[in-house]
């Protein structure tokens, strides 16, 4: 069983990060991955992303021990970016490698759901016209993770 | 010298209120979150304004996130932030 | 809206595959991937991936096309291989790019449990001992295919 | 000549069979799936015994699922295999 967390400025490698949940175990039959990216529209150029030093490291990998303990896993993976990252680059890599395809992607999506409003990262946008704007939480964010207090595993 | 605590502002907070930390005394014997809430908002009408502001403030104690009735020592890190917005 | 389909004996790349889904769109805001391997265990050895060829790209481009119907996705990928395989190396790399996860981390479901039973594949297991086993369909596999039709979307 | 069709055997049903296309002659106009499994059963008992031994025989035509109901015509392909096991 292997967790991997890292907070970075730099961008990750998704076929490196995939490949490190792929070898883990020869009795791996599956790897679910997410990454997040900026998504353009409206005016949007850029995201900072802004978090609590020492408190995100330390709520990523309770939250990498939470679906490990929940799902059957033979791995899994948490990469968040922090900084100013463009239209188009890659937030957060997520990633669970499983003997069965069902626990790798459900793992997977818990991992994302939960890291959402579970982690202590804020988004300020940065617009065309200059304006710049702190991101709300969104309802259905909170409710996605909540959800999963309800389901089983 | 007094029983201080640190406090810390996060992303929106940090920025109505000015500052990304502060020192407070506390009595030795720990306040509750709520209390000391209350104290800082007293002593800085901008950090008043800012919770006001944020309707579904967040706190975290040592870098766990905690309820305001949670109890607070010297020597510890409370943060104020608004929900997180990852991922 | 971009659909990549492909059949081939050489080793796919994750990290170009996944890249490729990511630039489709400035509006895609997240990217969900499933790789299947090849699970050791029992003194497996190897399996050997038989298809129908002809019948296996209509499969799976029809299997794309129900994706991109039935979720907003700004793309879809599928590629599986053929022929002899070890154990821990890649079988299927399955990817959904959308502006939303839920979207994309549900039809990357879709598609691998849509595949499993919905594509002229067959699997030949062989063990140490010299001994080979066809892969039976399993009913969960095929309980999991069914499942999304009683799914919306 | 007659009209026929191509008939296609995969996976654990080819080595059974001991081979993987036949070239059937069918009725100008057409017959069942399921008269032409007969007919090749008739023809071949390794045919007849793979087949029993598959209670869950898939049958394509032109490389399309279909049900044993489904016409074959002169010129058609036809697929016999067990379910499939991809992915």
């Amino acid at each position: 069983m292997s967790v991997h967390v890292r907070v970075q400025a730099e961008p990750f490698d998704v076929g490196v990060e995939t490949a490190r949940l792929s070898v883990l175990s020869s009795h791996t039959g599956g790897v679910g991955v997410f990454v997040g990216q900026v998504r353009g529209g409206h005016g949007l150029l850029a995201m900072t992303l802004e978090h609590y030093p020492g408190m995100t490291e330390a709520a990523l990998n309770t939250l990498a021990q939470e679906a490990i303990a929940r799902f059957e896993l033979t791995g899994c993976t948490l990469i968040h970016r922090i900084g100013r990252l463009q239209v188009g680059a890659g937030i957060v890599f997520v990633g669970a490698a499983a003997p069965h395809r069902g626990a790798a992607l459900t793992a997977t999506s818990f991992l994302i759901d939960r890291l959402k409003t579970g982690a202590p990262f804020w988004k300020r946008e940065e617009y065309a016209n200059g304006r710049t704007q702190w991101v709300d939480a969104r309802e259905t964010d909170e409710d996605a993770a909540r959800a999963w207090l309800l389901k089983n595993p | 010298m007094a029983d201080r605590v640190t406090v810390l502002f996060f992303a929106a907070l940090r920025e109505q209120i000015g500052q990304d930390s502060l020192s407070v005394a506390i009595p030795a014997g720990g306040v509750s979150v709520q209390v000391l809430r209350e104290q800082i908002e007293k002593a800085d009408p901008a950090i008043a304004q800012a919770f006001a502001e944020q309707p579904r403030l967040r706190v975290a104690v040592n870098q766990t996130l905690v309820t305001f009735e949670q109890m607070v020592n010297p020597g510890d890190e409370v943060a104020f932030f608004p929900p997180m917005t990852g991922g």
